[in-house]
C-alpha cells in the first residue's frame, strides 16, 4: 500500500493529471470568490473580444466568458461526478451481483448489460433527453449515469466472477457469511482500486456526454456548463463572428478535463496492472 | 461445428432479443414527450379559422392519419407491424415524406463518411499504438501523451476546432456540406472532386480522434503481449525481433477487434455530431433536425438505424473474430 | 457401517461443461471418514480432488449423490443449517496467499474465527483464546496481530489457517493440499501441527494431496483418485506396499524415490 | 578447446522493481558444467532458480538486468557477443531453454507447426518447411505426442501436452546445453517419467552435451542429475554429486532441506528419520545482506555469520558455503542439535 | 415521390453568373411543391408568397402596405360585400393553357373544400364567381364579412390551373388530406420559373423562357437559375453566406454590419440600425390564469423593468428600434392609425425604480431571498419564461428578461424546449410566460395583430389548445372583442383611428402581452459580389420591398444584373 503511493508519486502521468485537475479545480472553486458577479449577468455587449475588463471576452449574451467558464466547469464537473457516481453504483451493483451469484441471475444481468452496451447509449440519451420536459443538471447527470453504467458492470462482473472462486471467498463462505457480507467484505475491497479507476473514466465520459447532448441542445436549462457554452457559441455563430474566445476555451477545457482524468487513470493503471508497465 | 453453430444460433437469438428491446425503447422513449406533434403540423393550417368545428375536423383527420388518437400499445403494435413491412412511417417534420425515403438519402453519406473514417482511424491507430509499444523511447514518450490528449477530444470538439482552424480561419477547406454549392450531383469530375474536397475535414476529424483512442488501447495491449511468456520463449529460441513483433501485433490486434465492435456504438454516435458540425447531409444531421421538430418517426428511424447497424456490426465482428482468434473460438465454444 | 462415518459421500458425481465438453470431474465417488482418522486423497492434477473437497464442504452442489454428515443427508438450507454444518466441518486450502482477505488484519481474522465458533467472550477472554491459538501454531500473537496477511510469509499464513481451525474446533477438517505452496522446510511444521491437532482434538482430517510420500507420512488410510473416480482405498501401508489397482501400481512405479531404483526404461 | 562446456563465474543479475528497487536474485553464482553431465539445481520457491536459468541464456529482458560475471560457453563469454551473433549462433542451438511456465510459452494464435518452422528456419535456413515438419513430427512422437499437434493451436492442447510440446521444440535443434526449468512440474508422474526418459536418451546419444535441470523435487533430481547444486537466496550454498548432496548434505540449509523429503518408501521413511523443520523465512533479496544469507534461520549461526560474507569452501570436488568446518557440522548433525 | 430528380434541362452545374442563390427560406429537405400544403417547400413555403412557380392575383408590397397588379390588374368594392377583380389578358400556364377567371374562382373554392393555407379566408366568403373570362367577383358572407381578410387574400391565394387540379382531386377521390399531400414534382403553373432539380441540399429553379410576363414586362427575370441551398442550421447557412455562396439571404445574422466592415459587398435595406424594416412584434405572453401573473401591476412592473435597449443591442444585434408601448409597428401607415397623445396616459418606459415602487405600492414585499411576495402570499416566481429552442435572438431576449426581473424581485427562469413541445404547452395553456410574435404583415394588419393577440371569442379552456389565434394566455375582454368586430368593415380614417387608439389603450393598460422588440418579417441581406442592383433604402426607384423573393420583391429579379 505504501509502495503504491510511492509509485504513484513517481508516475509522471498521474502527477500531471492530478496537477491539471487541481489547477482547473482550484480555478473553478476560487475564481467565483474573486469575481463575485452573477455569471448570468450580461455585463457587456455580445462577443466583445478579450480585454482588460473581460480577460476572455464576452459571449453572445454579453456575459463574461471567464466567469462563465468557472461556473460552467463546475457544472460539468458536477454532472460528470454525478453521472460517474450513478453509473458506478449501478454498474458495481449489477456487476457484483452477476459475478457473484452466477448462473441464472448472471445470465439475466449480463444480457441486460450487453443490451445496454450494444444499443448505443448515446441514442438512449438523446431519446430520454427529448422526452424530458424540464432538464436540470441533476436530471441530465442522472440520465447520463443511467445509460453509461454497462461498461463498469461488465468489467466488475468479470473481476467478481474470478474473485468468487478465490479461496478467501470460500473461507468466508464456510465461515457462514451471508451473500451481502461476502460481497462487501471479501470482494469489494479487491476491486476497489478498479472501481476507483472506473469512476474516473465514468466521470470523464459523463463530462463528454453532457457536452455532447448540450451541444445538441438537449442540455440543462438555466445552467452554464461547458456543453451549453459550446451550444450557445454555435447557435449564436461565434465562429462566423470570429469570436474564438466563446468556444475554444470551453472546448479545450472539456478536452483538458478528459485528458487529466485519462492521465490519472493510466497512471493508476500502471500501478494496479503491473503488466502494462514498461 | 455443431457447437459452433449452436453458439452462433444463441448469439443470433440474443441479438434478436436486443433488437426487440431496441425497437421498443425506440418507440416508447420519444413518445414520453408530453406534446402532440400533430399540433405543429396543424397549427399553420388552422391559423385564423374561427370555425371551431372545422378546426376540430382538421385535427381529427391528422390525428388518425398519424395514429396518435389510438392508445399507445395499439400504436406500438402498428409500429411493429409496419416495421416488419419495412415501413418506418411518415415523418412529422417533413410531412408527408416517408422516413424510409429520408433515410435512404442520408445513409450513403453517413456510411461513406464514417465507415472509411472509422476503419482508417482504427487501422492507423493500431499501427501507431503498436509502434509506440515496440519503439518506446522517444517515439512513445511523445506519441503516447499526444494520443492520450487527442483521444480526450470528443469528436465534435475536434470537428469544431478543425472547422474553425482549417475551414474558417485558414480557408483551406470548405466549411460544410457534402459538395460545393454550385455543383449538382452527377457523375462528373467536378462533382466528385467537390465531394472529396468537402469530405476531407469531417473525415480527418473522425480519423484523428479514432486514431488517438485506438492507439492507446493498442499500445497497452501490445505492451501486455510484449511482456508475455511466449515472447520471451520465442526470443530465447533465437527468433528474430521482426517475427516476434509480428506475433505480438497480431495478438494485440485481435482483442482490438472486439474493442472495435464494442466501441462502434460510441464512435458512430460521436461521429454523428461531427456530421452536424460540418453540416454533412448524413443521418446525424437529420436526427438533429428531427429532434428539433420532435419528429418521432424520424428520430425513431434514425436511432433504430444506428442501433441496428451497430448490432449487426457487432454480430458480424463476433463471427469473424471467432475465426481469427483460436483463443476466442475456444471461449465461444465453452460459452454457457 | 454407515453410522460409524462422521462424514460420508455416497455416489457423488459432479459434471462440468456442456455438450461435447461435458465431463465428470467427480465420478460416482463413495467414501467415508471415521471419527479421528486421517484419510488422504491422492491424485494427480485435475483428478477431481478439489472438486470433491468442495462438494464435501457444501461449496459445490453435486450433480448427483449425497453427502451425509453424522448420518444425516446434508441439505444446507437456511443460514442456521449452514452455520451448524460449518462449525463441524472446516477446511484449509491449497494457496495460503489466496486464502486470506488481504484487507483485514490478523487480529480481525482471528476475531472472526471466534464468531464462527460461536464463542461469545469478553475482550480479555477473546484475547486469551487468540493467543492460545497462536501459540499452538508457534506464532507470537503480539507480533503479528496487527499485521496484514501480505506481511506474513506463506508458512506463517498457513499456520494461521491452522490456528483458525484450532479456534473453531470442527470435528472434520478437510485440508486441500495445505502444503503445496510453501517451502519444503516449513511444510513439515504444518504437517506436525495437523497431526497434533488430531491427537489433541480427535479431529477427523481429510488430507488432499498429489504427493504420495506426504500421504504416506501422515495418513491412516489412503484413497487414490484418478479421473474423478476413486480407484483404490485402504490402509496407508497396504496401499503403498501392496497396491491392488493397476493405476496405483503404475503411479507407485513412476514416483521417483531415493532408495529404490527408478527404472527409466 | 576448453573441455568445460559452460563456465559461469561470479554471476550477478537483478530485477528492477516498479518502485526502482533492485532484487538481487542471482548474486555471485559460479559453477562449471562439463560435457556429459547433468547439473541439478535445487532450492525452494523464490530462491532464484528460474532467474539463474534465464540469466544463463546471455540476454536480458527488463525487468531483469545483468550486473556482472562471466558466462562462457566453450570459453566464449557470451555476454560479450553481439546480439545478432548470440541469437543466430547460440540461442536455441548451442544453448536452449525450457521455460517453467509452459502454459503460456506458446503464441496462442499461431499453429504449433508454423512456430516450429519459424524457429528452425532461423538456425537452419536451408531446410524446407516440409523437412522441418517431418523432423518435428519425429521428435514429437518420441515424447508420445501425436504429430497432428503440429496443426493445432496451443489453446487446443491440455497443460501436459503443452509442456511436452515446449520440451520438444526446445530440443528440436539438438542444443549442446539444455537448461530445463522445472520441465515436469505440470505433468503427472507417468508423463514426468516419459519426459525424463527422453531427456536422458538425448543425453546418452550425445545430442545434448550437457544439461541443467531445475526443480525443487529432490527425489526426482536425485535420479536425473549427476551433480546437484543447492541454491538459497540467490547463491549456491552447496554443490556436489547427487548422492553426496542428498544423503550427506554439508550446509545446514541443505541438511534441513534433505530432512524434509517425504517419499512413499518404507525403507527411507522408517530409517529412524525425524522430519526437520526450519523456522523463519528466506531473507528479502531487496536488501543488501552482509553476512551469511541463512544466518537468521540457522540453528548453528554465531555472530560472525552475520557480519562477514561467506565464501564458497571447496571440500574435495564438493563445495559448500558456511563458516563452520565440515567436521564440526557433521558432528552437530549427528547430535541433532 | 421524393428522391432525386432532374428537370428537363438536365442541369449539372449552376453557372455562378446565371444563378441567383437564395437562402434562409427553407430549412428542411423539400417536402412537396404543392401550393395547397402548409408544408410546401421553397418557393411555395407557407407564409412567403413567392410568385415564382404559382402566382397570386396581386403582389403585396410591405413598404407601403399596398397590392400591386400582377395577374389581377385592378380590384374594387362593388358594394359592402362584393369585390370585383379585373384580370390581365394573355396570361397562360406553362403548359400553354390560358389563365382565366374560372381558374381564380376554382382556386379560391379549394380553400372551402379542403384545409389549405387560405381556408381561413374562405370562412368569410360566400362565393367566388367568374363574371366573364377576365372578371372575378368575390362575395362575402353577410353574417360574417371581413374586408381585410378578403383583401389580404388577393396577395395570398395562388391561382392554380383548374383542369390540372380537378384531375388531382379526382385522383385522390376528393380526400383533402390526400390532396394536400400530392408531391407535385412538376407543377403546372403560371410563374416565371420551373423546378429544375431538387435534393435534400438544394432546390433549383430554372427560368421558363415562355413566361407570359416576357411580353407584358418586355423582359424576363435576369437569373436563369434560382437555387436555394438548404442548410441544417443557422450557422452553416450564415457561414456560406459570408463566403459569398448566397446572394439573397433571409436569415438572422448576428452583427450583420461586420459583413461589410472590411469592404465586402454585402448590404441590408437600411445601411444603419435597425438595418431591416419591422414586420412583427415579438412579445412576452403571460398566462393570465397563473396566480401572480394575473395581477396587472405585476405585469406592468415587469414591462418597466426590462431593459429594452439591451434587448435590442444584445439579443437583436440592434435590428430593432426600442419598442414603444402598444401594438403598432413603427411604420408610417400604422402610426397614422393611433393618437399617440391619448396613449401617453397609460404609457410606460424602462425604469427599474418605478417598477419597484409599483410593486411596493401593491404590497409585494421582498422575501428573505429577495423575491417579492404578494400580500395574499403569492410569491412572484419562479416562473418559467419559454420560447422554442434554437431561436437564438429570442433565447437571448428571455435571458435578458429573466435578468431584468431579478432586479425587481421577480424570479424568472428560462426554458427552451423543442418547438413542438413548446407549442403544445403554450397552446394548451401550460406555461407561465412565453415569447411569441404577431402575425405577418399584410393587408389585414394591424387589425389581425390585435385579433391574434387579444381575441377571446371561442377561447378554449386551459388544457384545450388555442389554435385560431395566439391568445395563449387566455386574456378575456369583451370590449376588445367588440372592437375587433367593428374594425374590418370600416374605411373611414378617423373612425379607424379612434378604434385602434382604444384597442391600444386597453392593451397598454392590461398588458396581457409585453411587446419586446420589432422584428423584420424578413431579414433581407444581400451579397452583391455576383448580382448587383438589389434595392436598398437609398436606391430603390421601383419601390421594391425588401422581402426576399416574396410579394412585390419579384420585380427586383428584372432589375438585377450579373457583374
Ligand atoms: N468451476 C469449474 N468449471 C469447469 N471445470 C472445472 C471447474 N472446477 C474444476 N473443473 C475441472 O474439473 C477437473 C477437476 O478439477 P479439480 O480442481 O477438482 O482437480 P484437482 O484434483 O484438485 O487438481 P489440482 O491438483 O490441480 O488442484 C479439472 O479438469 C478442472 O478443469
Ligand atoms: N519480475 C520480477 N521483478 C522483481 N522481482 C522478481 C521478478 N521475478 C522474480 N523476482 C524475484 O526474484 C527472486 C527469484 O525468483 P525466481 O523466479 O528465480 O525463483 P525460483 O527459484 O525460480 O522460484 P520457483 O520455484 O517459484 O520457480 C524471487 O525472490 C522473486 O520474488
Ligand atoms: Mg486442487
Ligand atoms: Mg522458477
Amino acid at each position: 500500500m505504501k509502495g503504491a503511493t510511492r509509485v504513484l508519486m513517481r508516475s509522471p502521468k498521474f502527477l500531471i493529471g492530478v496537477a491539471l485537475l487541481v489547477m482547473v479545480g482550484g480555478f473553478v472553486l476560487i475564481y467565483p470568490f474573486v469575481d463575485i458577479r452573477d455569471p448570468f449577468e450580461m455585463v457587456g455587449l455580445s462577443y466583445e473580444p478579450p480585454s482588460k475588463d473581460f480577460p476572455l471576452g464576452t459571449d453572445n449574451f454579453g456575459r463574461d466568458v471567464l466567469l462563465e467558464l468557472a461556473y460552467g466547469t463546475r457544472s460539468s464537473l458536477y454532472v460528470g461526478i454525478l453521472a460517474g457516481g450513478i453509473a458506478l453504483c449501478i454498474g458495481v451493483v449489477i456487476g457484483l451481483l452477476a459475478g457473484y451469484l452466477g448462473g441464472f441471475w448472471d445470465n439475466i444481468l449480463t444480457t441486460v448489460t450487453n443490451m445496454f452496451i450494444v444499443i448505443p447509449s448515446f441514442m438512449i440519451l438523446i431519446l430520454v433527453s427529448i422526452g424530458l420536459n424540464s432538464r436540470s443538471l441533476l436530471i441530465v447527470g442522472v440520465i447520463i449515469g443511467c445509460t453509461t453504467w454497462p461498461w463498469t458492470a461488465r468489467a466488475v462482473r468479470a473481476q467478481t466472477a474470478s474473485l468468487r472462486l478465490r479461496d478467501h471467498v470460500h473461507i468466508a463462505r464456510i465461515s457462514g457469511y451471508g451473500v451481502m457480507r461476502i460481497i462487501v467484505t471479501q470482494i469489494l475491497p479487491y476491486i476497489a482500486s478498479y472501481v476507483f479507476m472506473a469512476f474516473i473514466l465514468q466521470t470523464a465520459s459523463g463530462i463528454l456526454a453532457e457536452a455532447s447532448i448540450s451541444m445538441l441542445g438537449l442540455g440543462p436549462y438555466n445552467t452554464i456548463s461547458l456543453g451549453t457554452m459550446l451550444n450557445w457559441a454555435i447557435m449564436f455563430e461565434a465562429m462566423g463572428a470570429g469570436a474564438w474566445w466563446a468556444f475554444i476555451p470551453p472546448a479545450l477545457l472539456i478536452a483538458l478535463f478528459t485528458f487529466a482524468l485519462f492521465l490519472i487513470n493510466s497512471g493508476l493503471d500502471e500501478i494496479f496492472n503491473p503488466k502494462i508497465r514498461r | 461445428m455443431r457447437h459452433y453453430l449452436r453458439y452462433f444460433g444463441k448469439k443470433l437469438g440474443w441479438t434478436f432479443l436486443t433488437l426487440v428491446v431496441a425497437v421498443t425503447l425506440n418507440f416508447f422513449l420519444p413518445r414520453m414527450v408530453p406534446g402532440n406533434p400533430v399540433d405543429a403540423i396543424v397549427t399553420d393550417l388552422v391559423q385564423g379559422i374561427s370555425d371551431e368545428n372545422r378546426v376540430k375536423e382538421i385535427y381529427e383527420t391528422f390525428n388518425s392519419e398519424f395514429g396518435v388518437d389510438k392508445p399507445l400499445w395499439h400504436q406500438y403494435l402498428i409500429y411493429v407491424r409496419n416495421l416488419l413491412r419495412g415501413d418506418l412511417g411518415t415523418s412529422f417534420g417533413q410531412y408527408p415524406k416517408k422516413v424510409k425515403d429520408i433515410l435512404r438519402n442520408a445513409i450513403p453519406w453517413t456510411v461513406g463518411l464514417q465507415l472509411p473514417a472509422i476503419l482508417v482511424g482504427w487501422i492507423l491507430g493500431n499501427v501507431l499504438g503498436a509502434l509506440a509499444a515496440y519503439r518506446r523511447k522517444l517515439f512513445d514518450k511523445i506519441f503516447m501523451p499526444l494520443s492520450l490528449a487527442i483521444s480526450s477530444f470528443p469528436f465534435f470538439v475536434m470537428a469544431l476546432l478543425m472547422l474553425y482552424l482549417f475551414g474558417m480561419t485558414l480557408g483551406w477547406f470548405p466549411i460544410g456540406g457534402a459538395y460545393a454549392f454550385d455543383v449538382l450531383p452527377s457523375l462528373s469530375w467536378r462533382f466528385i472532386g467537390s465531394v472529396l474536397y468537402h469530405y476531407a475535414l469531417p473525415f480527418l476529424s473522425i480519423v484523428i480522434v479514432t486514431i488517438g483512442t485506438q492507439a492507446i488501447g493498442m499500445r497497452s495491449m501490445a505492451i501486455y503481449e510484449l511482456n508475455s511468456d511466449y515472447v520471451l520463449y520465442s526470443k530465447l529460441l533465437g527468433l528474430e525481433d521482426k517475427k516476434v513483433v509480428r506475433y505480438v501485433f497480431r495478438n494485440a490486434m485481435l482483442p482490438q477487434i472486439t474493442g472495435l465492435a464494442l466501441s462502434l456504438g460510441t464512435m458512430v454516435a460521436g461521429a454523428l455530431i461531427a456530421e452536424i458540425v460540418f453540416n454533412y447531409p448524413g443521418i446525424g444531421t437529420y436526427m438533429f433536425s428531427a429532434i428539433r421538430q420532435l419528429d418521432y418517426p424520424l428520430i425513431s428511424g434514425c436511432t433504430l438505424l444506428v442501433t441496428v447497424s451497430v448490432l449487426v456490426a457487432n454480430f458480424a465482428i463476433e463471427v469473424v473474430y471467432g475465426f481469427l482468434d483460436p483463443r476466442i473460438k475456444m471461449a465461444q465454444l465453452e460459452d454457457k | 457401517m454407515g453410522n460409524e462415518y462422521v462424514l460420508e459421500g455416497v455416489d457423488l458425481t459432479r459434471y462440468f461443461g456442456i455438450g461435447r465438453l461435458r465431463f465428470a470431474a467427480v465420478d460416482h465417488v463413495t467414501i467415508g471418514f471415521r471419527e479421528g482418522e486421517i484419510v488422504s486423497i491422492v491424485g494427480e492434477s485435475g483428478s477431481g480432488k478439489t472438486t470433491l473437497a468442495k462438494i464435501f464442504l457444501g461449496l459445490l452442489r453435486p450433480s448427483s449423490g449425497e453427502v451425509r454428515y453424522r448420518g444425516e443427508v446434508l441439505r444446507l438450507r437456511g443460514q442456521r443449517e449452514r452455520r451448524a454444518y460449518w462449525s463441524g466441518v472446516q477446511a484449509i486450502f491449497q494457496d495460503p496467499f489466496a486464502s486470506f482477505n488481504q484487507f483485514f488484519r490478523v487480529d480481525r481474522f482471528l476475531q472472526d474465527c471466534l464468531k464462527v465458533a460461536g464463542i461469545q467472550a469478553s475482550e480479555q477472554e477473546a484475547r486469551r483464546i487468540k493467543e492460545e491459538a497462536c501459540s499452538f501454531v508457534n506464532l507470537p500473537y503480539h507480533e503479528i496481530y496487527n499485521k496484514y496477511p501480505f506481511e506474513l510469509s506463506g508458512g506463517q499464513m498457513q499456520r494461521l489457517m491452522i490456528a483458525r481451525v484450532f479456534i473453531i474446533k470442527p470435528s472434520v477438517l478437510i485440508a486441500d493440499e495445505p502444503t503445496s505452496m510453501i517451502d519444503a522446510c516449513s511444510r513439515s511444521t504444518i504437517l506436525d501441527m495437523l497431526l497434533s491437532l488430531r491427537k489433541e482434538r480427535g479431529m477427523t482430517i481429510v488430507f488432499i494431496t498429489h504427493d504420495l510420500g506426504l500421504a504416506y507420512y501422515v495418513s491412516d488410510r489412503i484413497a487414490i483418485m484418478h479421473r474423478g473416480k476413486i480407484c483404490e482405498e485402504g490402509e496407508a501401508k497396504r496401499v503403498i506396499e501392496d497396491p491392488q489397482h493397476e493405476y496405483t501400481r503404475s503411479l507407485l512405479a513412476d514416483v521417483p524415490r531415493l532408495m529404490a531404483e527408478w527404472s527409466l526404461e | 578447446m576448453d573441455s568445460k562446456l559452460l563456465a559461469v563465474e561470479d554471476l550477478h543479475t537483478y530485477y528492477r522493481t516498479r518502485d526502482g528497487e533492485h532484487v538481487h536474485a542471482v548474486s555471485g553464482v559460479s559453477f562449471e558444467l562439463e560435457e556429459g553431465r547433468v547439473l541439478g539445481i535445487a532450492g525452494e520457491s523464490g530462491c532464484g532458480k528460474s532467474t539463474l536459468a534465464l540469466s544463463l541464456m546471455g540476454f536480458y529482458f527488463p525487468p531483469l538486468y545483468y550486473k556482472s560475471g562471466v558466462i562462457a560457453i566453450r570459453g566464449v563469454d557470451i555476454m560479450k557477443l553481439e546480439y545478432e551473433k548470440l541469437r543466430v549462433d547460440y540461442l536455441g542451438k548451442e544453448i536452449s531453454y525450457i521455460p517453467q511456465a509452459a502454459m503460456n510459452a506458446l503464441n496462442p494464435t499461431r499453429k504449433i507447426g508454423d512456430f516450429v518452422v519459424d524457429v528452425v528456419q532461423v538456425h537452419r535456413p536451408s531446410l524446407t518447411e516440409k523437412e522441418i515438419l517431418t523432423m518435428a513430427a519425429e521428435r514429437f512422437e518420441s515424447l508420445n505426442l501425436p504429430s497432428r499437434i503440429l496443426r493445432a493451436f496451443p489453446t487446443e492442447l491440455s497443460g501436459g501436452m503443452k509442456q511436452r510440446t515446449v520440451i520438444a521444440i526446445s530440443t528440436l535443434l539438438d542444443p549442446k546445453i539444455l537448461i530445463a526449468d522445472e520441465p515436469t512440474s505440470a505433468l503427472d508422474v507417468s508423463s514426468q517419467k516419459a519426459v525424463i526418459r527422453m531427456l536422458r536418451l538425448l543425453m546418452r546419444e550425445r545430442v545434448i552435451k550437457a544439461m541443467i535441470f531445475i526443480t525443487h523435487e529432490l527425489p526426482l533430481l536425485y535420479h536425473v542429475a549427476d551433480d546437484i547444486a543447492v541454491m538459497y537466496a540467490g547463491q549456491l550454498v552447496e554443490k556436489g554429486t547427487a548422492r553426496e548432496v542428498i544423503f550427506d548434505p554439508l550446509h545446514p540449509y541443505s541438511h534441513a532441506l534433505m530432512g524434509s523429503i517425504l517419499v512413499p518408501d518404507e525403507e527411507f521413511m522408517s530409517s529412524s528419520r525425524t522430519i526437520r523443520t526450519i523456522p523463519g523465512a528466506p531473507p528479502n533479496l531487496k536488501e543488501e545482506i552482509r553476512g551469511c544469507r541463512f544466518a537468521d534461520r540457522c540453528p548453528y549461526a554465531f555472530d560472525a555469520c552475520r557480519e562477514h560474507a561467506v565464501a564458497e569452501r571447496p571440500v574435495g570436488k564438493r563445495m559448500y558455503r558456511c563458516l563452520i568446518d565440515v567436521e564440526d557440522l557433521k558432528e552437530r548433525y549427528v547430535h541433532g542439535e | 415521390e421524393g428522391g432525386k430528380e432532374t428537370g428537363s434541362a438536365g442541369v449539372s452545374s449552376l453557372p455562378r453568373k446565371e444563378t441567383l442563390y437564395v437562402g434562409g427560406l427553407q430549412w428542411g429537405p423539400p417536402q412537396n411543391f404543392n401550393p395547397l400544403s402548409t408544408q410546401a417547400s421553397f418557393p411555395l413555403n407557407n407564409g412567403w408568397r413567392m410568385p415564382l412557380l404559382y402566382e397570386t392575383l396581386f403582389l403585396y408590397n410591405q413598404l407601403d402596405n399596398s397590392l400591386e397588379p400582377h395577374i389581377g390588374l385592378s380590384y374594387e368594392w362593388v358594394d359592402d360585400l362584393t369585390l370585383r377583380i379585373q384580370l390581365r389578358k394573355g396570361i397562360h400556364f406553362n403548359d400553354g393553357s390560358p389563365l382565366t377567371a374560372e381558374d381564380v374562382a376554382y382556386s379560391y373554392l379549394l380553400g372551402e373544400k379542403y384545409p389549405v393555407p387560405w381556408s381561413a379566408t374562405m370562412t368569410h366568403i360566400k362565393e367566388v364567381v367568374a363574371a366573364d373570362d377576365y372578371t372575378v367577383l368575390i362575395r362575402m358572407k353577410p353574417e360574417n364579412p371581413n374586408r381585410l381578410y378578403v383583401l389580404d387574400s388577393l396577395g395570398n391565394v395562388y391561382v392554380l390551373p383548374s383542369d390540372v387540379w380537378s384531375e388531382i382531386e379526382k385522383k385522390y377521390d376528393y380526400d383533402g388530406t390526400k390532396i394536400i399531400q400530392e408531391f407535385n414534382a412538376h407543377p403546372i403553373a403560371s410563374g416565371p420559373y420551373k423546378i429544375a432539380f431538387y435534393d435534400d441540399t438544394r432546390i433549383v429553379l430554372e427560368r421558363d423562357d415562355n413566361y407570359w410576363g416576357k411580353a407584358v414586362f418586355g423582359k424576363l427575370p435576369a437569373p436563369k437559375y434560382i437555387a436555394h441551398l438548404i442548410y441544417k442550421s443557422n450557422e452553416a447557412s450564415s457561414n456560406a453566406f459570408r463566403q459569398g455562396q448566397i446572394d439573397v439571404n433571409q436569415q438572422f445574422i448576428p452583427k450583420v454590419w461586420t459583413l461589410w466592415e472590411k469592404g465586402a459587398p454585402f448590404k441590408t435595406y437600411l445601411r444603419k440600425p435597425p438595418y431591416y424594416i419591422p414586420g412583427s412584434i415579438p412579445s412576452l405572453f403571460f398566462n393570465m390564469t397563473k396566480k401572480g401573473l394575473d395581477v396587472p401591476e405585476v405585469r406592468r412592473a415587469l414591462a418597466m423593468c426590462i431593459d429594452y435597449a439591451k434587448v435590442v443591442d444584445v439579443a437583436m444585434s440592434g435590428y430593432s428600434t426600442i419598442v414603444r408601448p402598444g401594438l403598432m409597428l413603427p411604420v408610417y401607415h400604422e402610426q397614422e392609425l393611433i393618437d399617440t397623445r391619448t396613449l401617453e396616459s397609460v404609457s410606460y418606459s424602462f425604469d427599474v425604480d418605478a417598477a419597484n415602487a409599483l410593486l411596493d405600492s401593491i404590497g409585494a414585499k421582498p422575501g428573505p431571498d429577495g423575491i417579492r411576495v404578494l400580500p395574499d402570499g403569492t410569491r412572484l416566481g419562479p416562473w418559467e419564461a419559454s420560447c422554442p429552442y434554437g431561436w437564438s435572438d429570442w433565447n437571448a431576449t428571455l435571458e435578458i428578461v429573466a435578468q431584468s426581473a431579478r432586479k425587481i424581485g421577480i424570479e424568472i427562469r428560462t426554458k427552451f424546449p423543442e418547438f413542438p413541445v413548446w407549442l403544445n404547452d403554450v397552446q394548451n395553456g401550460y406555461f407561465d410566460i412565453a415569447m411569441w410574435l404577431s402575425t405577418n404583415p399584410g393587408m389585414a394588419q394591424p387589425w389581425d395583430r390585435f385579433r391574434a393577440f387579444l381575441d377571446s371569442r371561442n377561447l378554449p379552456p386551459i388544457g384545450k389548445p388555442v389554435t385560431a389565434n395566439y391568445n395563449y394566455g387566455r386574456y378575456k375582454n369583451e370590449r376588445v372583442n367588440e372592437l375587433l368586430s367593428l374594425i374590418p368593415p370600416v374605411t373611414d380614417e378617423n373612425t379607424l383611428r379612434e378604434l385602434y387608439t382604444e384597442l391600444n389603450l386597453i392593451f397598454i393598460r392590461d398588458l396581457p402581452q409585453i411587446p419586446l422588440m420589432y422584428r423584420p418579417s424578413a431579414f433581407y441581406t444581400v451579397y452583391e459580389g455576383v448580382w448587383t442592383g438589389f434595392p436598398d433604402e437609398q436606391n430603390n426607384p421601383y419601390n421594391i420591398p425588401p422581402t426576399p423573393i416574396s410579394g412585390a420583391f419579384v420585380k427586383a429579379l428584372y432589375y438585377i444584373q450579373a457583374k
